[in-house]
């Protein structure tokens, strides 16, 4: 093979794609099936002269990964459902101070501890409502191992671009696959860096209201002193209890990423041109789903596919301009149906929203969808 | 117009803090300033990094590199923020809540870890912010909002704690003792590794109003006669000892830093590139 | 006073009447008054800089100087 | 052409990094694979399994359903998964295993993997290459070039020689057959 | 006043309630605008024989509250924003362990430490999502200091009756603002206890299918050794890694709650039946949105609305039938849209959902409403 | 057919467990149930709280009240699950990383409460469970898979820390020397207040392996031969004592307990109320 | 009829208990009441306020808008809430405060609360409680037994005769203008 | 034998063959014998009993009993 062919899992995948990306800081605390990421970030970080901290718990790792961006690094953490849970204080303080930083999340059975092993997509929800009070984030997903070294670079593009915690939503079954992936040569993808003030620091305003609405960012000790907070904070970064300071705030931090859906918004379609039925799915589910997709058509039924892989912020716009044409909508899902109610929010009331649900560690096959479906089929048929 | 020490380390245009009258954080946050100050640091250098309560306030106040950052967790933003970049001098500022607390887990594993950061617990016995709940270091029988009847807790020794944890500079003094705490505070920031400064600190609002123990001048008279340097345990008499707490340094030893150690990592791999 | 020349100044402003630089002047030389800190005998004062040692509002200090006398910032 | 593989076996047999090379061994005869297996505790003590896909064409589901080919080199891992294998499908199981009577697999190799890792070629620890050798004998799913190569890169240096006979006594056995 | 008439706080009267529904036990961590509850408690629980202890953080106080359930005391937890967040992961493990307990959030201004001592109601969707995997949740949510007492109780009744963590779900507006109270005698009100196994220890399993898909639970120490775990685990209580198992258990923890809707669902009708216009609303915008409702229907315009007293499992077939007449919706939230994502999702298509959103410290006010409300009909009449 | 030990104590349908073979867990898991046969234990009343890890999943095979809870926090279920019945012999399980990295906290809040609680401490310098991280406890050097070219981390000694944290009872023992384990485990559960007791295991599948240590009868070895018990300490000549680990009792004092003293605060009502 | 109070002053003058209180007196009377405060930080150094609302009415939204009857006992308090009040609101302040010249209210009494309370009964700390007579003088809002009822059922048991004294020095204030 | 009345018993289903009580029986009673644990002369036990207390998976123990000879349960 190629030097820059590698065999390789979807974790391993994501710590070359961000390393590619110039994550320079990794803090985390092993969880399967997250754990390869640590140790494999363990293994390249020091070579490429990064750093790497195994930290006590989650909290802190989350909390290590924001001071170290704040350092100046670029910084990742990974984990699984019970660490992700502990890290939502955090990452809402993320997003409030603006701090760029990736969090991996690769999903797994749940509730609780649920099955460790198993594959899952049950953590949909919770990417985008974890933390307490309104906030933004962008949540990525991908749907193949190269993709996860891809979406990798895009989630720490994003997150210096807006900055902005971006979530990398994976699951176990890309997580620990093998497959191939081709390493762009440097240069061959953009990397983007936050955007440092130009400014004299006497004028420096941390939280500056800028046309991007995406202030510059000084990392500390380059000769800018300010001030970072959790709390409700003005454009000079210092806590405020007026009402519009808040509003103002909160207004900036949602509009730099809804301002800017046509950069973040990235999905595939499939097959969608003279679609009957749509599929919405996201993940591993895509895999089964272009497999049933193919499956269908062979058999005449004319399916397509929409997968997004960004989930948060939903592409609602580019789904309801395929609505007006599809009004049977399928939407697979390792979960009781997360995707699936977001989707029924925004179609027409003319339109079937169907959920493929099944949350016990199995992946849903093809043959398992497309039962499903000609069941359906069959009894709208018989309407 | 303030003195020029104020001047030169703090955002004038803040203050006065919003800290009660007589709360001796304000003491405590000086007597930093004073320590980095007189070790003539650069100011572009120096990161303070916090948690939440009154303490934790000092980072808004203070003209460096200031992080405020979530309830406990100061010690972890720290420690990610000096590993990333090993020339910023980190100091984090935390209270007996937010440090023994929620934060104890950060705290015994940053002393165990020997990283190079400067931890000064402003320790006054309660959750000041919050209005007067006990904390981990509320002496038994005490009373707080949530110990109507009296505390039933034994409370942490911070310093005995740090240093179980294998913390390699651990030292007390009190807002009386000031000119100790700049002591400490300037050898804990030169000190090479994790160190550990408890700041014993008087809250007259909560602490002193729930307990009956008057104004912040008798809290601060309390410190005065109650706290002993360790340096006259063996020399003083027994009886002169007794109900006495000791201040002083505890432990002060040279062990391996961690970001040090790590480059040793690192440069495995540099010398094999340049090889 | 031309010994040492520091002066003592009181930024009132900030003062919070605790009083502990009051309790703890080794001469005496302050005092509360109208909810203030208020110098009432300068002439006892070792300029020692206790008082603005304690000071938790940082209301109270001495300041290096050639020849003006103690005084307060209204 | 698509095809399942299912490597089945005990947790310290190297199945997995057998797994890895072969379908390494197809990418570079630019095939598509995949390949994953199973995880959790239960990888520790009980049966093992390394699954691999290839195939001519993009490969959508990363699982397999039913194998083409199923190789089980412990009666743990047969009795655990050597029911399930395709109608014209091949299986191959180590000579210390005992067979049911009702094999659904039309074609059934039975043959001393672990004896010839241990006593041919001098080392247990050999036995997922041998198979491989089998495998490759068998099923000619992969250019031998090609696994050759995929397994001088994946195996501890100064160990390529043990390995390329342990992969040449894999094809023997079939050879001899 | 009489002895039973009481003018207390939100939060006082929420520990009145909780010890009026037979609370014995209270682990929680001070944190604002929860705190009075903690304190009330301290003084309080011993004067009953029970227990008040204040854990090292939120982490700590939730598993304790699930330990000093397990052992036999009805038990609660109360915290804000950052701690409940902290308390995601254990809420999970309450939620698949079933054991009974209410955790009390009072919701201030997110996201992050963000405005401690401004009211919000930014933590909805978190009250539902924040913990990883899909669980069972019921969240109930009073409008005014009595309801308060009586949720309290319903909360205890809910958690027991059906074995589940059930979230009481604040407003700093309401926690902290002092009105009326009269405390009902003893015997007043039902309280209701777990269900208790009445077999022999032998033949118990700790997570029984039944009838009412409620197993009986037996406290530790009572004769019946068993084992509790937050893996996926069959009805003897033991992991397991069947796929059919957890799907079984996860279907049964849904319905077992979904299945009793008529029990759980508490909600109130305001001037419904000829209401052209209607308004969901929920805890303190409850206050404001009367209000508003008088105002309007003063001024001829016949507005209803709809309070949300149980807000998750949501009243989507109520809200169906609601919709069928009523087709413009106003949804006034402390937040940036919450329910009325939820409202969207269940609406006929011809439905107009308008958000009514403030999320800066502020309570909405009924002028603030009303504005919004005149400005949308006006435009709506010009088309 | 196992033995009565194992018959009284033991869900023997469960048996064997899924602890690799060699695996010091097994030898711990029947060092306690030993203690509890030979107190003579009200079994009904006898829980067994663990975290998540290899050492945790304990609780599912032991035939008391069993609660498997979640990571690092199975401290402070038991604290919960003691203070609401105190009639339960409330009996903690824990590894390295569950009890001393995510349950840091918890740990040394329960020391210093002085909870009557006994946690037992599964200590194999590693995370099993998840496949060979380091743990707070790996020793400086060694390798792990996070740890690829040697840990730089200080460990903690998890004796000293609880010490340091006020714990009445804290004491180490290994797997090879289970008799001792066994005689600790009893004096805790026996001590009133919160005792820990650190058990040295052994992890040949990863810390084992990882380490070139050989198999797990070389790791038994490496106890027996390192581990000195500390009454020796001052009688053993300095070079025998060198690179050796303390074993034995580190502390055994009595201190008032947490749920006494919060009876006696019900009691103050109790007899107002009787007046 | 529903009525708005605000009663400001700073942290430690009693404001809330006054707020409490009169309140209370109203249940008493069988009329409705809410009472809020203001929290957090600012509460403990800067301006405090306690807001009570009074009906025979249901009450639904629970904050004062624009107070019928505003108290200021500091001159930061009436800076920062003077000017908030209804056209023909009563507006109270201490005598220590200076009022601007274009006072909104129609109705305004500046009377010496604070020194009453020190010098007429002799303790700083009643001056919430002579404001409470001061206002129920002026507003007759509440009924003299309720109000003096609540006061007896909140204050510290032996400290009855000083508050009831305050009371009554409090309604002078308005009686002997 | 009949001094102490104790037998020797294996379970066979659970030994995993760690060794470990082989390493420490300290009269080399036992074997690892096609990976299981084997009694290869038992007349050397002396009954210690420390085979039972350090075998991890409990798959060796001391019974109390009258008359019966030492044995293995497979
Ligand atoms: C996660 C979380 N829990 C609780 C709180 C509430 N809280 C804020 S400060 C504080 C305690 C502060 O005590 P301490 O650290 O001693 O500081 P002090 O105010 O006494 O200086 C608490 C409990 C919070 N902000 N976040
Ligand atoms: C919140 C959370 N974080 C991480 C994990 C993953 N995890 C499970 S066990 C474990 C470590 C176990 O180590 P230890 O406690 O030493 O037990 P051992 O397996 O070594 O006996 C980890 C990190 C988890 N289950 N939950
Ligand atoms: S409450 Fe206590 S700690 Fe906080 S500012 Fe006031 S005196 Fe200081
Ligand atoms: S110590 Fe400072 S604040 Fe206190 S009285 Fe003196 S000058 Fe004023
Ligand atoms: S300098 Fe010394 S003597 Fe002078 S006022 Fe201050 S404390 Fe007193
Ligand atoms: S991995 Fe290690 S700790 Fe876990 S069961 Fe195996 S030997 Fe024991
Ligand atoms: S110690 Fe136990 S498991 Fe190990 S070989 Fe001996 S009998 Fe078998
Ligand atoms: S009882 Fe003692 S002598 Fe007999 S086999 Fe066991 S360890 Fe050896
Ligand atoms: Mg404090
Ligand atoms: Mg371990």
């Amino acid at each position: 093979m190629h030097d820059n062919v590698k065999f390789l899992q979807g974790n391993e995948a994501c710590v070359h794609g961000a390393i590619y990306a110039g994550m320079r800081f990794f803090a985390g605390y092993p969880i399967t099936p997250s754990t390869e990421i640590a140790e494999l970030s363990s293994a390249l970080l020091p070579r490429v002269g990064g750093k790497f901290i195994q930290m006590e718990d989650e909290i802190a790792s989350m909390a290590a990964v924001i001071g170290g961006s704040l350092g100046g690094l670029k910084s990742m953490t990974a984990t699984s459902g019970p660490g992700f849970s502990l890290k939502q204080e955090n990452i809402g303080y993320a997003s409030i101070t603006e701090i760029p930083c990736v969090i991996v999340n690769v999903q797994r059975g749940g509730p609780s501890t649920g099955l460790p092993t198993s594959p899952s997509q049950g953590d949909v929800m919770q990417a985008k409502w974890g933390t307490h009070g309104d906030h933004p984030i962008i949540v990525l997903s991908p749907t193949s191992v190269s993709e996860t070294f891809y979406l990798t670079v895009k989630a720490f593009n994003f997150a210096e671009k807006y900055r902005t915690p971006v979530i990398l939503l994976l699951d176990e079954v890309i997580a620990h696959m093998r497959e191939k992936v081709e390493i762009p040569e440097n240069g061959e993808i953009e990397i983007i860096n936050r955007k440092k003030p130009t400014c004299i620091p006497e004028e420096y305003k941390a939280y500056e209201y800028t046309d991007d609405l995406v202030p510059a960012m000084a990392n500390f000790g380059e000769g800018y002193r300010y001030n970072v907070t959790g709390l409700i904070h003005d454009e000079t970064g210092f806590p405020t209890n007026s009402t519009k300071e808040a509003e103002k705030l909160l207004n900036r931090l949602m509009s730099k990423i809804n301002n800017n859906l046509d950069d973040i918004l990235i999905y595939e379609e499939y097959l969608i041109d003279d679609a009957e039925i749509l599929f919405i799915t996201f993940g591993c589910m895509a895999r089964s789903t272009k497999e049933s997709v193919n499956i269908l058509r062979e058999q005449g039924i004319n399916a397509g596919m929409f997968v997004l892989k960004t989930i948060w912020p939903f592409p609602e716009e580019k789904i309801k301009i395929l609505n007006k044409k599809i009004k049977n909508i399928f939407v697979p899902e390792m979960n009781l149906g997360q995707i699936r109610i977001e989707v029924e929010r925004i179609v027409d009331k003319d339109s079937c929203v169907y959920g493929i649900n099944k949350a016990n560690g199995e992946i849903i096959t093809p043959e398992e969808i497309n039962d499903y479906v000609k069941g359906v089929l069959q009894c709208l048929a018989k309407l | 117009m303030p003195s020029k020490i104020i001047e030169n380390n703090f955002r004038i245009q803040r203050l006065p803090h919003i800290w009660c009258s007589g709360c001796g954080h304000g003491i405590l946050m000086r007597a930093i300033a004073v320590s980095i100050e007189e070790l003539n640091l650069d100011k572009e250098k120096v990161c303070i990094v916090s948690g939440i309560g009154c303490s934790s306030r000092a980072a808004g106040y203070m003209n460096f590199n200031t992080l405020h950052t979530t309830h406990g967790r100061a010690i972890a933003f720290a420690t990610g923020l000096k590993f990333s970049n090993p020339e910023l001098t980190v100091i984090v500022i935390s209270g007996d809540g937010d440090a023994s607390a929620i934060g104890g887990n950060h705290l015994i594993h940053a002393c165990r870890r020997n990283i190079d950061i400067t931890t000064v617990v402003f320790n006054n016995n309660i959750y000041g912010m919050t209005g007067g709940q006990y904390s981990p270091t509320t002496p038994t029988k005490d009373r707080a909002t949530t110990a109507p009847y009296g505390n039933i807790d034994k409370p942490f020794d911070i310093c005995n704690l740090a240093s179980g944890a294998g913390a390699t500079y651990v030292a007390r003094a009190t807002v009386y003792h000031v000119k100790k705490m700049i002591e400490y505070v300037k050898k804990g920031i030169m000190h090479k590794g994790f160190s550990l400064i408890e700041g014993v600190s008087i809250c007259p609002t909560y602490y002193g109003r729930k307990n009956k123990k008057g104004s912040s001048v008798d809290l601060m008279n309390y410190l005065k006669d109650n706290f002993v340097d360790i340096k006259l345990k063996d020399k003083l008499p027994k009886d002169k000892l007794n109900g006495k707490i000791f201040m002083g340094e505890f432990k002060n030893t040279r062990e391996p830093e961690y970001v040090d150690e790590y480059f040793k990592i690192i440069d495995l791999f540099k010398k094999e590139r340049l090889v | 006073m031309a010994l040492d020349k520091k002066k003592l100044v009181i930024n009132s402003n900030w003062c919070k009447a605790c009083g502990i630089c009051v309790a703890f002047c080794p001469k005496n030389v302050l005092e509360i008054r109208d909810n203030l800190v208020n110098i009432k005998n300068i002439q006892n004062c070792i300029k020692c800089g206790l008082c603005e040692l304690r000071c938790p509002d940082y209301a109270i200090y001495l300041e290096d100087t050639l020849c003006e006398g103690d005084k307060i910032h209204a | 052409m698509k095809r399942e593989i299912r490597l089945t076996g005990s947790g310290g047999q190297g199945l997995i990094l057998a797994g890895i090379i072969l379908a390494e061994s197809a990418i570079m005869s630019s095939i598509n694979a995949i390949q994953s297996q199973s995880y959790g505790p239960e990888a520790r003590g009980g049966a093992s399994k390394s699954e691999v896909i290839i195939s001519d064409e993009e490969i959508n589901f990363p699982k397999v359903i039913c194998p083409d080919l199923l190789l089980c080199l412990t009666q743990k891992a047969y009795d655990q998964y050597g029911k399930n294998i395709k109608k014209n499908g091949i299986l191959i199981v180590d000579s210390s295993v005992n067979i049911s009577n009702n094999i659904s697999a039309n074609n059934f190799y039975k043959i001393p993997i672990i004896k010839t890792a241990k006593e041919k070629v001098g080392r247990e620890m050999v036995a997922n290459i041998v198979a491989l050798g089998a495998i490759k004998e068998v099923t000619q799913m992969v250019n031998t070039e090609s696994l050759k190569n995929a397994i001088l890169a994946r195996v501890p240096q100064g160990s390529e020689d043990l390995n390329m006979k342990a992969f040449d006594e894999g094809q023997l056995l079939i050879k001899n057959m």
